[in-house]
């Protein structure tokens, strides 16, 4: 039992309860995301993170609270993980006023000041050369904090991967970049969109530290995580993790991921589900009884529901909040002066 | 005639211009095993295999350029942009490769390419996924810039697009895709060229110049205002570089008023362009100020009645008009 | 008042802001040991150090990206791109990031992010490198777009952009950057608003509208005009989003004829944008269509004749002023 | 003696003499440029190509005619070394209808659809995704040619050297990439710019044979060449060589290179000439004589006497001709139909 428990990586039941706790949070926020777009509640595009818990627990679980998240699209997990309430999140997915965003991000665009979530960005690869920048910040600030930025396998094609990761590694940035590679762009497998196999020589190709992990082991992830931090927060520069992962759904939910067989997907779903393996680890060393796992689903469960209570019952964004935050200072495209009658834009 | 989808008719052109030209072929994300993000080239692949449907990786800024390489080297390239948004990725190539070639060579390079994408809103993508960025490309000397509403010209245009010697932004709508209308049968050979309008519906009292997915709104419109008594004619400019202004300032001249409307952005945008020409060329047989109807001045935001109060509607161009025409003799006040 | 170049106005504005202020920096393409391509920023690195002058690798995307994602952390930047030329290679950053994120994720982020660039032609640097891009920006919400004309504006308008918590694109041109003009000693602290243009001279005949360098030929355009005894009204715009339209149209009221001046190319251009501007909220003030003079629709062309035909020139103003001024009395046909 | 002539790569005295030829053309035309450009006769920026000389020769000694050739704005060297007319080259930078691009080019933008040189770009990195572009036509087209993409350590840095080599890689295009390191874009050092001391980490990262060489050894510059071609031509898809090198002007002519020492730029020039290097090899040799060297010269002399006659006595473009060539088919922004009076747009 005591070897059991280190590999554990020293945390305690709470903690490692928490993580599991966590992971179903956000394969049944996801799933249950997903039913509410069948519903129409939910609009535009939907990625879903299911497949991919271990990675956004595990990394999340070796942040500081101080330190800066930037990621994708497929982001309502490391929003809920940074700090932002379930339920604002899924009042964003409802275009509602209470979202995190107020109803104007949506599902692709989550953020918060006050837990250093920048984004949420739409555009592949854009989050890389930005993260470049909140690292300098940091840096320039003398700040013991990181920056991470999260991207898919897809986003190392754009020439932002790599501008980004040299200004990082010549400046000596404080960022940590993980590639959670789920071996798929859309359709675009990454075997035909690489001429590598693996991130390691890009890595070399900018003298910056690697390291590849089973992205279905949340605690393997929070090892690498650990690492990697403490690297980069101690002046050594930026550090790239790549995880091996799956999404066990399609891209968004408009795809019925012709590009890959069924055989692949129930391979992946039946033998490593991240949250099955952990839950198996966490048996296996006594941390978790049966009981507990129902006790946490139950939970979870009612939080969801309870999610979709709230962004049911709130109101849509006031009409006249369609031109506000524009510009911070009000500013449109005319600057009227005299006109008593100012228009709107 | 037939009648069949936008997307239907879009891989209708590419697929016969295929099978006519050796040289034709098509690149883009997800094109061939996915049949595109909006299945417009499903089943090219499967046709003409990998050689002639390429699949790139995720990188925008490479498919214009090699788009642009493979036409100097003899290819007659069709790249897709899977939307309007990425293709800023891209503008560099686009702008200062691909319009200035021929110019800047002194006439000897040759570049027929064609780029598709597709702009718009109206689907809830919010503000990175929802934009009309024609204006800045047709800005541009040394592009050509259209933007067809119907199936017949989606396929039409797209075919003379492709047998164009000039480049080519092809850009769709997000929306029109799923819109059907009458197409030739297959083998019923026809094209739409790139640098005439149409008159969609003809009209005596007012001019709505239009094109893309607003012409339909228009239409909706001018069937809204004929109840009323208000004959609008109609114009699908079709092509927003070159602009055939001669079609707009002939049915000025019978109109006397004109109503443009465009989805994008206002300030800056096409239909301040249109607007000013039609000024410029028109200004005496203008009885009122043109009316523009254009997408609200802010970044598409995601929650739908935003998003909805965001975009143009049929209403708004009612309204437009209804601003500039003098109300029908024998309309009540009350009407 | 001292009279200094326009690009020694620039580098004082920057110096100043930096004293004041730990958190405003600069980053760009030889900005540092090269001082800067057109030497705006020389000397700073020398006073800054290293930490606050930051030569970047050569990669406008990631130039643009750091300077969104260090004011998320809490700076100031100051980017400079070479040229606007080279902005495209950003644009992604500019239109999708800097120009939503305030909108798009509800008001939560502040970007103070100055990006500074020159656009223009003029020193035969040929069709990629004499772009004027400032449309493709000014269409977009989200974004401030201003362009000074003077040293004094250059400084009083960097220094505001710089304390600006939004994106200011900061556009300035190329054969500007030597003009000299009077400037407030240094110590005597001063900005110009971002949003108000000035009226360069006053006269009753014709408004002439215009922004970046066409200023300076504006100006001398109304001084031989004026020996015609033509009275033309010069307007700096000084930005074009937002616009002062309110400047404009008092004047209008006045002179009830407009000539928009710009350098870039006509179609779907800054210009237009101003005209229909005009056309929509002054109609019933304008007695003639508005003038309209602008850059030739072709890419800018190498050779100097060529160029210089391109380019707008101070006669161009004086005939599309005549063109719709009526001869004043006394002036006989055959002046 | 028998060594020494295995050294110069088996090559006929009639070849070396040649490329000695060449280098001398390349520098004095260049040297002449200057000149004419200090004398206002030339305008815009000039870039020059003196110190480099022994990269253009020696490579394209290795190509075959139809080869294609890309490349950025300091190509006035690979413009005559492709099989311009230099009077057209110079007649170009007069701005002179009998120019190459017919004077709207200039500097920056020499082409030649015969010779297949494919610009001239000014925008840094540009050429290098169109590169892969036409790697992809002669694929396509199962052409027995390459496309050899010449770019400096600057346009490393650009997201577009990222995406071209990947493309290049995976679609395995016959495509050379050269870059002649010569250690500075504009003032950039190159040791600031990148994070690591040489390409090869970066040719691994795109899965990609690497070759460095001393780009101021114009045998060895064709070696490699050669090498390239032949692994691309064969369809093993492409290369990367960098050439390490030095250019001995500023940037432009505007550029007092104030970033680098005169001791650096002394050093270089006195002991790494390109140039002399190559007549001390020829004669140690025993290929070439003094007065061989001093006939070469006067050779040169006169022609670039000659290019700069016929660039003076050549007429500017017709004005009409500002309006032709924007399009193909002369089609500008308005589509006159009716109209009599066609505007010029
Ligand atoms: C610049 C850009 N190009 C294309 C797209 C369309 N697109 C959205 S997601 C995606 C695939 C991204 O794959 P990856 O980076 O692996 O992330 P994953 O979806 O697997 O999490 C594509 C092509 C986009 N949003 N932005
Ligand atoms: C996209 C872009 N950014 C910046 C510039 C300005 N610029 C012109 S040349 C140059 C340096 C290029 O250096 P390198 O690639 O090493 O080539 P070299 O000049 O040394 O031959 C720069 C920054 C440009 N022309 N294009
Ligand atoms: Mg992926
Ligand atoms: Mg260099």
């Amino acid at each position: 039992m005591a070897v059991r428990e280190a590999t554990l990586a020293g945390l305690s039941r709470e903690q490692l309860l928490n993580m599991h706790y966590q992971m179903v949070l956000l394969r049944r926020f996801e799933e249950k995301a997903a039913e509410e777009y069948t519903l129409g509640k939910i609009g535009g595009f939907l990625h879903l993170y299911i497949g991919q818990e271990a990675n956004g627990v595990g990394m999340f679980s070796a942040l500081h609270p101080d330190d800066y998240v930037l990621s994708a699209y497929r982001e309502h997990g490391y929003a809920i993980l940074k700090g932002i309430d379930p339920h604002a999140v899924m009042a964003e997915l409802f275009g509602k006023a209470t979202g995190s965003s107020k109803g104007k991000g949506g599902s692709m665009h989550m953020y918060s000041n006050e837990h250093h979530l920048i984004g949420g960005q739409a555009i592949v690869g854009a989050q890389l050369v930005m993260g470049a920048g909140v690292g300098l910040a940091i840096q320039y600030q003398g700040e013991h904090r990181i920056a991470l930025v999260l991207f898919g396998d897809g986003a190392v094609d754009e020439g932002a991967f790599h501008e980004a990761l040299n200004l990082a590694s010549i400046w000596k940035l404080p960022v940590v970049f993980v590639c959670e590679n789920n071996q798929y762009s859309m359709g675009m497998a990454v075997t035909k969109a690489w001429a590598v196999s693996s991130l390691e020589p890009r890595a070399a190709a900018y003298n910056i530290p690697y390291r590849k992990v089973d992205g279905m082991d949340a605690l393997a992830m929070r090892e690498a995580m650990r690492e990697a931090r403490e690297h980069a927060v101690n002046g050594n520069g930026p550090f790239l993790i790549e995880s091996l992962t799956y999404r066990f759904r399609g891209h968004s939910m408009a795809d019925p991921a012709y590009y890959r067989t069924r055989e692949e997907e129930q391979m992946w779903k039946a033998t490593r589900d991240p949250i099955a393996l952990f839950e198996e680890k966490l048996k296996a060393a006594g941390i978790m009884r049966d009981e507990d796992i129902q006790a946490t689903n139950e939970k979870v469960d009612a939080l969801v529901e309870d999610c979709v209570r709230f962004a049911d019952d709130s109101p849509f964004p006031d009409p006249d909040s369609l031109y506000t935050e524009v510009t911070l200072d009000g500013a449109g495209a005319i600057a009227w002066r005299n006109k008593p009658s100012t228009p709107r834009e | 005639m037939r009648t069949i989808a936008y997307r239907d008719a879009l891989r209708e052109a590419i697929r016969e211009e295929m099978r006519r030209d050796e040289r034709v072929y098509i690149l883009g994300e997800d094109i061939a095993g996915y049949g595109g993000t909006y299945s417009v080239t499903k089943g090219l692949f499967e046709e003409f295999g990998a050689k002639r449907v390429k699949d790139t990786p995720l990188a925008e800024e490479v498919i214009a350029g090699a788009a642009i390489g493979s036409a100097i080297g003899g290819l007659r390239p069709i790249a897709e942009l899977m939307t309007a948004n990425f293709s800023l990725l891209a503008s560099d190539q686009i702008i200062n490769s691909l319009a200035k070639f021929h110019y800047m060579f002194g006439g000897q390079s040759k570049l027929p390419v064609v780029i598709r994408m597709p702009g718009g809103g109206g689907a809830q993508r919010g503000a990175q996924h929802s934009q009309m960025l024609e204006t800045m490309y047709a800005h541009i000397p040394g592009l050509k810039v259209v933007m067809p509403a119907t199936p017949y010209d989606a396929k039409g245009m797209l075919k003379s697009a492709i047998r164009d010697d000039d480049p080519v932004l092809f850009i769709e709508h997000e929306l029109l895709y799923s819109v059907k209308g009458e197409v030739p049968d297959e083998g019923e050979e026809y094209t739409v060229p790139l640098n005439r309008g149409i008159v969609r519906r003809e009209g005596t009292d007012v001019t709505i110049v239009t094109f893309s997915r607003m012409v339909h709104l228009s239409l909706q419109a001018a069937e809204e205002l004929a109840k009323e008594g208000i004959q609008a004619e109609v114009i699908d400019l079709r092509s927003v570089r070159p602009i055939d202004l001669d079609l707009v300032l002939d049915s000025l001249r019978k109109t006397n008023r004109v109503v443009v409307a465009e989805e994008g952005w206002k300030y800056y945008g096409t239909g301040q362009g249109l607007a000013a020409l039609i000024y410029e060329y028109g200004f005496d047989y203008l009885d009122a100020p043109i009316g523009h109807v254009a997408g609200k001045d802010v970044p598409m935001p995601y929650s739908k009645p935003l998003e909805q109060a965001a975009l143009p509607t049929r209403d708004d161009i009612i309204a437009a008009v209804k601003a500039i025409v003098p109300a029908p003799a024998g309309a009540g006040a009350g009407a």
